[in-house]
């Protein structure tokens, strides 16, 4: 039973037309790597299912409910979390109250405490600081924990590595793969290695198009694919 | 879209040109005929009454149509910084009054000859446009519209304000300014004022379109798509809005010169925020970045700020307060801009429908 | 050895506490192609936002030609004959193809100030823009609004614009991002024959590591802001660091593994 | 362009380092605030800083929403000034006339009753049919029917015998006057038709009106029900309406029987509730179609302003009204004027402090009320859920959104506080400086000015700038008195009141140049 299911979408982003026909599948409890390279197409994705840019055809349906014309908060409150690729971190509030805004029902924090603070224990540390004052690792955590504060079904994760020290790269993953028990993750992803450790499903997104999916398991033996769609490896 | 330089002959290119042209010489043709016609069918005179400035429609007509060409002027000059350029500039009507003013003034106190007081009206407006230009290289949208729209709230203040009363008038305005000389005169030699002043405004659209269409008016239209770009292209983009502001400035310090000779008072309300937007809704009515749609706008929005005026009297200012919101919702691209649009879809229809024939 | 064309000596930017860029000293030689690589964040974007002079660096020089450029304002750059593309798409979307070269070709010329006669007089930047846009491949696109096209499209423009003023260097950030597999080799041999027929310099910022690899004349790493390598592709596939740094573990195992 | 994805942790010597500009600024300015005082004579210092704080507190009010709205939503709100105008008109008329308030409030409730039943309405607008053209055309079709029945039935009401003109008399004026028969309105039982058939027209009508947007509307929405929290409300309006014309006279007879005092506060309510309403409205029906074209939205608001102008003189016609103060603030006689601080709470309308004379009105009350504002709306800002999310959308709407919060309902909601926040300004600057037409445009300028100089998506900033800008328009004024010697000119020069706000807009230049994001505005992001 899939969770998540995209169909044909198409996006427009004032005139630039982004995404050309992605059709992907998630799998209610998996992780899903979202690849391909850099302008691909696979940022706006997670927008278009959020309905941040919304799509102009093809659908979007979670757990059987088309939600492609939904407004973006009414989507999010369907049970999907989403961490952006620059962690849109609140500058202006703390810790505490960047964790608190994503409450949909007083006590969400308090009842998640214990999880959060498990996987990022420096979170709690820091809890009073404000959102400025976090290092980009910290703040990376903070924009995790954020997206785990209301009970998600679905976890739209953009680029959790990037721009982190090896180590803390270790302890994201380690966090994803945990929380992963509890919900259904998509997952952007540059760093190969990251998304191959993670994910059970791969789909990889070029120039708007989504032109291959299937098992991480066989990509990752499969070098005539990554090397050409991902570069890398 | 490449162009061929072959061995045109000059009579070829004359042809040519009236030919590319004819729509603008048709309406200026058109309007050099319109008192006369209007003299004969409506008033009932003969063509020399037009000649003698009698009394009459006619007289009357020119007199509007001369308001819609100083308008039209104006909302020219608005259009090639918003429009083309793509500055939201906030004080534009200070282009227009510093224009009106310092040509009254100078005619007035300072007792000048035309010639010279024309030549300080375009002193001024060059340093005004350097005025402006000192704030382009450092803010931006919404910053630079707040601070056109604070340099001419300052002249509007300062225009009206008791301590220069000797100069300006005070809230009365300029009032008794003498006409300049005898064939600029709207009130003795209105027909001759007429034909001068739709003279000048075909010259000046003319000189708009070929600037729209010239290496600087690329660069213009590009930085009003992407400003960052344009300076990574290697243009340096202060020039460009430099350029802009200053042909606009004196554009618009003319039309507000030829007011001045036309009215013969010149009110503080010219440098007011209302009429700075005045020009916003005439070109918003006629398309913003057409150039075309400055004149045809000004025309609309003349006629139907009087026909309101006439009909409904106090309320006019409400209908067209409506309009404008009603503009600004449902047709974003004016008249011009709208049927530029359409065209293309015309066109179109049109070759589907011979396609449609022909198989 | 060739002469080198543009140098950057002790490069740094910092935002704030973090060092975008930290101490990078790059010779880039005439002639060559010359690729910056490195993961995510590694600051290749910055490096190239410092030397086309979009950014001001906290401390460091860069010189082209012999000459500092490091105070240089981004327009007086280009003008010196270093061209820049873009990571994100960056063009002017309202205006047609054939107008956003013609523009790029433009600049370069004096005539950009002159409002009394209509741009097609200056036929020259028009005859340049379609030789480019031949070059690229969208001369029958010429008509088309540059936001109108598809994303292949966009960065072949991307490209056209860059290569309209005649520029000695290319500073090509990720030429080939979101590119189709198909297209890349295509826009490669492009990049390529440009660099080797017009004498000219290419720097390279570009993800897809086999392109890197086969095109390059030389290669520098960076990581976290920093130089870790630099050196041909033979040294730099064999560099320890830069397969744990940049290609990660499970690479160096596949590697095992062949 | 991209440069570095994560914003840095800054160590407090950055932070030095980079504010600097601004704290060079902020000294100048302070440095030439206390130059100009000098010059100004010791009696008069402490009654110039008060009447500036007075000024600076209408000016804040009006920045404030201002400030909000661009902070959250980026659209500069041209038509702020003129709420301001609105919530003076409306509280004087509530002041002196309170009985059009009931004759208003009885149509517009029982108009406004339909849209309580929304679901219904979406019901039957989704069973209207599909084809875009088709309900375009519908529904306009139904608003025109609306928008004349309801034409046709409101003018039923007794409001009609209010005509723009008789609005400037006073109450007893307008009873002698009928009196008399030198004034003779149409009698309030002209209503034409019964009652019954009145009220049920203007039902239909906002009925159609209803059906007509929920038809224009794009998404289709088959999902509500009419509940019984739907039907309630539908209730309750209708049964107030019925009621307040039915005890219309005795009510007025009461309100009129209040202390000016009452009737101030009374005046206060209603016209931030109808100033929160305007703005509501204005944000729903004319700004949000234009999000995506963001100067068209500027030039919108223009035009809003513009609108709301001509309304405000059908309506009230074009003579200026003056605005009495209420009584706690307006005694004279014996004991008068009050002594020290403490005669804030005397009664009267002076007092004397530090060897000034004050205004109580003036510079206490409407200080205080600046003042309470600061601190309401700063808790608001710092200690609420709302204010959490106001915050944090400033920074990012689209990450608000994503996490579940509706953000053009919170959108709606500032628009309507800032408004609110501009009427109450209107309402408690009209004792002071009179009603008319211009004095949206003026208080327009001033709070652009301040936000401008204090930055603009910054609230502490638009207090801040709205107290310099009252500051130094009231030194002006005082300069105007007595003069300043410039060293090129013989005698003092005194420029003339009408000079004041060219002075501020001076300064918003200068500080503009310097620091293009103002005093706490952040820098480009």
């Amino acid at each position: 039973m899939s969770l998540l299911r995209l169909d044909e979408v198409h996006t427009f982003i004032g005139q630039y037309h982004i995404l050309e026909g992605v059709s992907l599948d998630v799998p209610a409890g998996d992780i899903v790597a979202l690849l391909g390279r850099n302008g691909a197409g696979k940022t706006t994705t997670l927008k278009t299912i959020l309905g941040l840019t919304p799509a102009r055809k093809g659908t979007v349906q979670l757990d059987g409910q088309d939600i492609t014309l939904r407004r973006s908060f009414d989507i999010a409150n369907m049970g999907i979390g989403y961490v952006p690729e620059h962690r849109a971190i609140f500058a202006d509030l703390s810790v505490e109250e960047n964790l608190r805004i994503a409450e949909r029902n007083k006590g969400d924090l308090a009842e998640r405490e214990e999880l959060i603070f498990g996987l990022f224990p420096d979170l709690k540390r820091l809890i009073r600081l404000p959102g400025t004052n976090l290092s980009g690792g910290q703040q990376q955590m903070l924009a995790v924990a954020r997206a785990l504060v209301p009970d998600n079904r679905l976890l739209l994760i953009d680029e959790p590595s990037e721009g982190l020290a090896p180590v803390i790269i270790e302890q994201m993953m380690e966090a994803i793969t945990r929380l992963s028990e509890h919900s259904t993750v998509l997952l952007v992803e540059q760093n190969f290695i990251v998304a191959g450790r993670l994910a059970q499903h791969y789909v990889i997104i070029e120039e708007g198009k989504s032109v291959k999916a299937g098992s991480m398991a066989d990509l990752v033996d499969d070098d005539e694919t990554i090397k050409r769609y991902l570069g890398a490896a | 879209m490449t162009t061929v330089r072959d061995g045109t002959t000059l009579q070829s290119s004359v042809r040519r040109w009236l030919h590319h042209r004819r729509g603008l010489l048709i309406a200026t043709g058109l309007m050099v005929l319109f008192p006369f016609v209007v003299s004969l069918v409506v008033d009932g005179q003969g063509i020399s009454a037009v000649f003698a400035n009698d009394e009459g429609n006619a007289r009357f007509l020119q007199g509007l149509a001369i308001e819609i060409f100083i308008l039209a002027l104006y909302a020219l000059s608005y259009d090639l910084i918003l429009g083309v350029t793509g500055l939201l500039s906030f004080g534009h009507a200070m282009f227009f009054a510093v224009g009106a003013y310092t040509f009254g003034i100078m005619l007035k106190t300072a007792e000048l000859a035309w010639p010279t007081a024309l030549l300080v009206v375009l002193a001024v407006a060059i340093l005004q446009a350097l005025l402006f230009g000192v704030v382009l290289p450092r803010v931006k949208g919404i910053a630079f519209a707040l601070i056109t729209l604070g340099i001419a709230s300052m002249f509007w203040i300062v225009i009206q304000s008791s301590d220069l009363s000797d100069y300006a008038g005070a809230e009365i305005g300029l009032q008794g300014i003498p006409a300049p000389a005898r064939f600029l005169d709207s009130t003795n030699e209105r027909f001759v004022f007429y034909l001068i002043t739709l003279a000048i405004l075909v010259m000046v659209y003319m000189l708009y379109t070929r600037i729209a269409d010239s290496p600087l008016g690329k660069v213009a239209n590009a930085i009003r798509d992407n400003e960052d770009r344009a300076l990574m292209l290697g243009f340096n983009t202060f020039w460009f809005k430099l350029v802009v502001l200053v042909i606009a400035s004196i554009t618009a310090a003319l039309a507000g010169t030829i007011h001045t000779i036309h009215q013969p008072i010149v009110t503080p309300n010219v440098a007011s925020l209302g009429y700075t937007v005045t020009a916003l809704l005439v070109i918003l009515i006629g398309g913003v970045g057409t150039i075309s749609g400055a004149i045809v706008g000004a025309a609309v929005f003349r006629l139907l700020q009087y026909y309101l005026d006439r009909w409904f009297g106090g309320s006019s200012d409400l209908l067209i307060g409506a309009a404008y919101v009603l503009l600004v919702l449902y047709l974003p691209y004016g008249i011009v801009g709208t049927w530029r649009v359409k065209r293309l879809q015309i066109a179109d229809g049109r070759k589907r429908l011979a396609a449609l024939f022909r198989s | 050895m060739s002469d080198v064309i543009l140098e950057t000596r002790n490069l740094t930017r910092e935002f704030g506490a973090l060092v975008a860029v930290d101490d990078v000293s790059v010779s880039i030689e005439a002639g060559s192609l010359h690729s910056i690589i490195g993961p995510n964040g590694a600051g290749k974007t910055t490096f190239f936002n410092l030397v086309s002079g979009t950014l001001r660096p906290t401390s460091g020089r860069v010189f082209f030609k012999g000459d500092d450029i490091t105070q240089l304002p981004v327009h007086r750059t280009i003008h010196r004959g270093i061209g820049r593309s873009f990571q994100i798409t960056n063009l002017f979307p309202n205006l047609t193809v054939l107008e956003n070269v013609r523009l790029a070709a433009q600049a370069m010329g004096g005539d950009s100030l002159r409002f009394f006669r209509s741009h097609r007089r200056f036929s020259r930047y028009i005859e340049r823009a379609m030789d480019v846009l031949e070059q690229v491949g969208l001369t029958d696109k010429a008509a088309q609004l540059a936001g109108t096209l598809p994303h292949g499209d966009q960065r072949k423009l991307e490209l056209g614009m860059i290569l309209a003023p005649d520029p000695e260097v290319l500073m090509l950030d990720e030429p080939t991002a979101g590119m189709a597999s198909e297209q890349v080799p295509e826009l490669m041999h492009l990049v390529q024959s440009i660099q080797e027929s017009g004498d000219k310099t290419v720097v390279l910022v570009e993800h897809n590591m086999n392109v890197v690899m086969s095109v390059s004349d030389r290669i520098t790493v960076m990581h976290q802001g920093a130089l870790l390598a630099q050196g041909s592709p033979a040294e730099i596939s064999a560099d320890e660091r830069v397969q744990t740094a940049y290609l990660g573990e499970l690479y160096k195992d596949r590697q095992g593994d062949r | 362009m991209t440069t570095a994805t994560s914003s840095p942790a800054r160590r407090r010597s950055d932070w030095f380092k980079e504010n600097r500009n601004r704290f060079t600024t902020l000294a100048i300015l302070v440095f030439l605030l206390l130059a100009a005082m000098s010059g100004v004579e010791r009696d008069d210092w402490f009654s110039t800083i008060m009447q500036g704080l007075s000024v600076g507190a209408i000016t804040f009010l009006v920045a404030s929403g201002l400030s909000l709205i661009f902070g959250l939503m980026d659209v500069l709100n041209l038509a702020h000034g003129e709420l301001f105008m609105l919530g003076a008109y409306v509280g004087w008329t509530v002041y002196t006339r309170f009985d059009t308030v009931v004759d208003i409030l009885v149509p517009l409730l029982i108009l406004s009753a339909p849209f309580t039943l929304l679901p219904l309405w979406r019901r039957l607008a989704a069973a209207i049919g599909s084809t875009p053209l088709g309900r375009r055309w519908a529904g306009l079709g139904l608003l025109a029917a609306g928008a004349t029945t309801t034409f046709v039935s409101v003018t039923r009401f007794p409001l009609v015998i209010w005509d723009p003109g008789n609005f400037a008399m006073s109450p007893s004026n307008f009873s002698v006057q009928i009196d008399l028969g030198t004034l003779a309105p149409l009698p309030p039982d002209t209503f034409g038709w019964p009652a019954v058939i009145a009220i049920l027209a203007t039902l239909l009508g906002g009925s159609l009106l209803a059906l007509g947007f929920n038809v224009l509307r794009s998404q289709i929405d088959e999902r509500t029900v009419v509940t019984r929290k739907h039907l309630l409300g539908f209730g309750v309006l209708i049964v107030t309406a019925i009621v307040l014309l039915a005890v219309k006279e005795p009510l007025n007879e009461w309100v009129f029987g209040l202390s000016t005092t009452w009737r101030f506060f009374l005046a206060m309510v209603v016209s931030v509730a109808v100033g929160s309403a305007a703005g509501a409205l204005i944000e729903v029906a004319l700004i949000r179609p234009l999000y995506d074209r963001p100067i068209y939205q500027l030039m919108m608001t223009l035009g809003v302003g513009f609108i709301l102008i001509e309304l405000v003189r059908e309506v009230w016609g074009r003579p200026e009204f003056t605005m009495s103060r209420p009584a706690a603030f307006n005694g004279t006689g014996p004991g008068c004027p009050g002594e020290g601080l403490g005669g804030f709470f005397s009664g009267c309308s002076t007092l004397e402090a530090f060897g000034s004379r004050l205004r109580v009105y003036n510079e206490g009350f409407v200080i205080l009320a600046g003042i309470v504002v600061l601190i309401g709306v700063t808790l608001l800002l710092k200690r609420t859920r709302i204010g959490m999310i106001i915050r944090a959308g400033v920074q990012d709407p689209e990450m608000v959104e994503a996490l579940g919060i509706n953000v053009r309902r919170v959108f709606t909601m500032v628009f309507a506080l800032g408004s609110g926040l501009a009427a109450f300004g209107g309402v408690l600057a009209a004792p002071s400086i009179g009603l008319g037409t211009g004095m949206g445009a003026v208080f327009l300028l001033s709070a652009i000015v301040a936000l401008a100089i204090g930055g603009l998506t910054s609230f502490p900033g638009a207090a801040a700038g709205a107290v310099l800008v009252g500051l130094l328009q009231q030194i002006i004024i005082r300069y105007g008195q007595s003069g300043i010697n410039l060293p090129f000119l013989d005698e003092p020069f005194k420029p003339s009141p009408t000079l004041v706000p060219a002075a501020a807009i001076l300064l918003m230049i200068v500080v503009l140049l310097v620091l293009p994001a103002g005093l706490f505005g952040r820098s480009e992001r």
